[in-house]
């Protein structure tokens, strides 16, 4: 059986520059944070990111440069965040390719890239500006070779008549997850709501996985129903606890409100964004100085999971 | 008995949850649509069952999410699954009655923006979150509930960018386009709620809510509406707002957002 | 909450002649043939079926008379059955109208129906007859409402310029599946392989089915994770232990080698045909009296599962 | 020490056994291909996963499955899956090293029938199972290993039915059709083991097994076929031949069928 272990910063090396990237997680759940501000700190550039419903984790990674181009469906951290800020910020100034597609219509594309078609039909985005009007110039697509040809097309289903949009596979290169529970030999045990991690791990080249809990295989084998990605499919697994903050892990720690929303005003300016940079990413050589920074065990132990929860049903999240 | 007052978006909430009758499957986006169709479980409709794209079907939920992926949707919940489940099969496949949604802008045939304030599209002036499911709950359920704070610039003619189809360019423009669920039924919103004429989809207000007039609603509105059959919004009651503030946002944190 | 308990035979009531079916299950596994035998003795005629790795269930349907029409991939019962023979005795004689898919394409097919598109596309059959003859004649989809305009369509992926097949959706009346354990209100939990029991259930009109233990709900909710069929999907449940029997249902008992050989063994003649079916689906009035004929509790005790195996280990399984 | 005797099944799965190579995805059909993987793993690919279409994925069998849909193939499995996942992101995904099938008839260029024998499909002299995931591994996999009983009959010019794409026929057709896998790398039988040359996809007679010679293996080929090459197949090993009988079917289910 393959040992698949790494440490953090080896991790982050294998992951180059220009790279396109899926990132799993949703808004303020299970993104690898942990992961992220390592290639930051590493300097990598120029990604191309495919995500449907995303937080601050890439906001982040667009604040730092480290991003070309992002297609996506949404990004912001629920009402801690209502519109993620370099998002806005580099879109109004145009320092970011981007592209927009509906939820169901990256989750469509992933599939695709997972089941190895070369496209997937949808019902979806029918009538709205996301056929209309393209983010990528057809300049921009021609230039790169990790832009699909065209960003939709409407066909006129053969068997029914009836309308169905057609959107293009993604494949990238990788796929960062985190997750509750994985095994050196890289089976993955996601607990709570999926997301779409599944079919974007399927649908890259190599995939790297934090986890919360690095467990056997054996024990993730008495029940095999809710393993759902194949091992021969996960290249990487690296065992970072509170990796996901300052997003939540369903049964393990709850988001953490505090910090979102000094993230969020943060990063509403650049000074405050480069501040935000310092203190939590550059200025914190690993995973440990960046939970102290945050705040300790005090304030990580305010977020922890309840049992029979999922989440701490006593945590305040109005923040003054 | 001592009837309790309300606030704006109080109202809102409560009206939008009336639209949910009892058995629904109910499809709610993140913010006040939550709030609504949390409310309704704990009134009117105890047999709905809600669906976040998450991942999360049919919860219990005990404490209010603060966004769709939030693990407080999990709560009790009979399924928990991902955005390929819930778009692919429920969704799409023609299950959910009831989609509950927001947006930034709104215009006169309920078509929404989630993406992009601005004439040009690729150079905003304001760049939202985008989508997210938005334009898939509104293509695709049986029909959507639509929650806004009533504010001229927020209900233009014409949306900046046409993210979730409404009823398009009125008429059966939605039905030619080729989008096969059923389109607005309500836009809910601070003021009051706008309905749809059955065959050309021109907007009519339904109801005006207590202390709002059919004129306010005509000044925060920025296309045409008829207001000539609105009746009052019949106030929240005692128990729902009660509800509301005890129960479902003990915190604050939309209620007092 | 609804309760949706139903008694076998008023589930088969509700079950019309001419209705189109899913029956859930794979060769050997977990079929509801309890409720299908049920389903003879009501005397239901013109079944349309689509299925995938069908076995003598859905053999024991054809050769009772029940089937207009079969669309699938596979029917047999592995080395105990390696031809369904009711299967080849009625398309050699001309007596039932076919149409051959492969396993990938049916599943497809019922993908399709599950998500509302009205097409799946694939890259399987490709080079082979499945896509150069037909089962079905022009004039026969033309005259069938059940049926697909036509059996597959050739197209140029617009993004790559690579070949993909659609294949139609599949939608049917009714999906009739066997499971381990369903709660009143409609929650399903399969254990062991899923097959294709999701994707039939969701790409039906009514779903009914049967289930070896009847649990409360809140049992169900209690992982969620393990839940893949919505409630709101599912329309009857009937409480029908050894309700798959001659089939195995993983945790809960193994397949029935003896009755299996015997089946395919009466089977194979027209006269051995109508004396399995005297003995054992019109000449026993209910379950009860079925499991009696098979061999009662001797013969049902020897084909329990075994704690951490899911299936009998000491089975004999190589009948003289 | 005695060198065990081996009959003609068993050699058939020792060869095709000897096709996997340690650590790759292997994804076997009903009978002899079941054989030949879980041989496999106990002696030179213990790393090598086997994926059942049924929906065990990686498993750890101690008791041979009658078909892929038995609950034996879940034993200290890996994932317990479904058609949906198996075909979809493992098989056409791309991630199957080594589809290992059989079938009633095979032609020159490695095609399978087991959908219908004779040359009217519609009414045909006798039906067979159908193609199952046959076809879908022949289309979908890197490679392919048949393992077929070395008969005239079962082995003509040209299929009655295509149930499964070989090399089609011949030269570079199965890739002008679009086909993604890699086709058949060898077809073992009961007398040896056929390969194709790579350009023309012309077979040949790789090796001929203990007892048999290349002139049998012509009086048992219904096509033309080069065994100029030929070698003699080394023998089974006693260690194959024990665990083949001790091990991987100790009730004589397929080696005594």
């Amino acid at each position: 059986m393959q040992n698949k272990l790494l440490e953090l910063t080896a991790a982050a090396q294998q992951i180059n520059s220009g790279a396109s990237l899926a990132i799993g997680g949703f808004t303020s759940q299970r993104h690898p944070t942990a992961l992220l501000r390592e290639l930051i700190r590493q300097k990598r550039k120029d990604f191309v990111v495919y995500a449907h419903s995303a937080g601050s984790e890439l906001d982040l990674l667009i604040g730092a440069g480290c991003v070309r181009r992002v297609e996506a469906a949404y990004l912001a951290d629920g009402v801690l965040a209502p519109i993620a800020p370099n998002w806005r910020r580099f879109i109004e100034s145009g320092e970011l390719e981007f592209e927009d597609y509906s939820n169901a219509a990256m989750m469509a594309r992933f599939t695709a890239g997972a089941m190895g078609l070369p496209f997937f039909p949808t019902l979806s985005m029918l009538g709205t500006d996301m056929l209309e009007q393209d983010g990528l110039s057809p300049e921009s697509r021609e230039r790169d070779p990790e832009a699909a040809v065209c960003k939709a097309v409407l066909m006129d289903c053969p068997f029914s008549k009836r309308k169905v949009v057609l959107v293009p596979a993604i494949t990238t290169d990788f796929c960062l997850l985190h997750v509750q529970k994985a095994s050196p030999a890289g089976l993955v045990r996601i607990e709570g709501q999926e997301f779409l991690d599944v079919q974007m791990a399927l649908a890259s080249r190599r995939v790297i996985v934090t986890c919360e809990e690095l467990v056997d295989d054996e024990e993730l084998r008495r029940e095999p129903e809710r393993n759902r990605i194949p091992s021969f499919a996960v290249h990487g697994v690296v065992h970072v606890p509170f990796g996901a903050h300052p997003h939540g892990v369903h049964n393990y720690y709850d988001y953490d409100p505090d910090h979102l929303i000094l993230y969020n005003n943060s990063a509403e300016t650049e000074d405050g964004l480069v501040r935000y940079l310092d203190r939590f990413v550059y200025g914190v050589e690993d995973q440990a100085s960046y939970l102290n920074a945050v705040g300790g065990r005090v304030q990580l132990e305010a977020l922890k999971a309840h049992s029979g929860f999922g989440y701490n049903p006593k945590l305040r999240r109005r923040v003054a | 008995m001592k009837i309790l007052q309300h606030s704006t978006t109080e109202i809102m909430v409560v009206a939008a949850a009336r639209e949910i009758a009892d058995g629904e499957v109910v499809f709610a986006g993140t913010g006040l649509p939550i709030l609504g169709a949390m409310l309704a479980q704990r009134m009117h409709a105890p047999n709905c069952d809600i669906v976040f794209e998450a991942g999360a079907v049919a919860p219990r939920m005990l404490h209010l999410p603060m966004s769709v992926g939030d693990s407080r949707t999990l709560f009790g919940a009979a399924q928990a699954a991902g955005l390929f489940d819930v778009f692919n099969y429920i969704l799409q496949g023609g299950r959910v009655d009831v989609g509950f949604l927001g947006g930034a802008q709104i215009d006169r045939y309920g078509n929404l923006n989630s993406t992009a304030l601005g004439p040009d599209y690729r150079h905003p002036k304001v760049r939202l979150p985008g989508s997210g499911g938005s334009a898939d709950v509104s293509a695709l359920s049986s029909r959507t509930v639509i929650i806004a704070r009533h504010e001229k610039r927020r209900f233009p003619e014409r949306v900046d960018y046409r993210t979730s189809p409404g009823w398009l360019v009125g008429g059966n423009s939605r039905e030619r386009a080729g989008i096969p669920g059923g389109g607005p039924a309500a836009v809910v919103t601070t003021l009051g709620v706008i309905k749809y004429r059955p065959i050309t989809r021109e907007p009519y207000l339904a109801s005006y809510h207590p202390g709002a007039t059919p004129l306010n609603v005509k000044a925060e509105t920025g296309f045409e509406i008829d207001c000539s059959e609105a009746v009052e919004t019949s106030a929240p009651s005692n128990d729902e707002l009660e509800i509301l503030r005890r129960v479902v946002d003990p915190e604050g944190i939309f209620l007092r957002g």
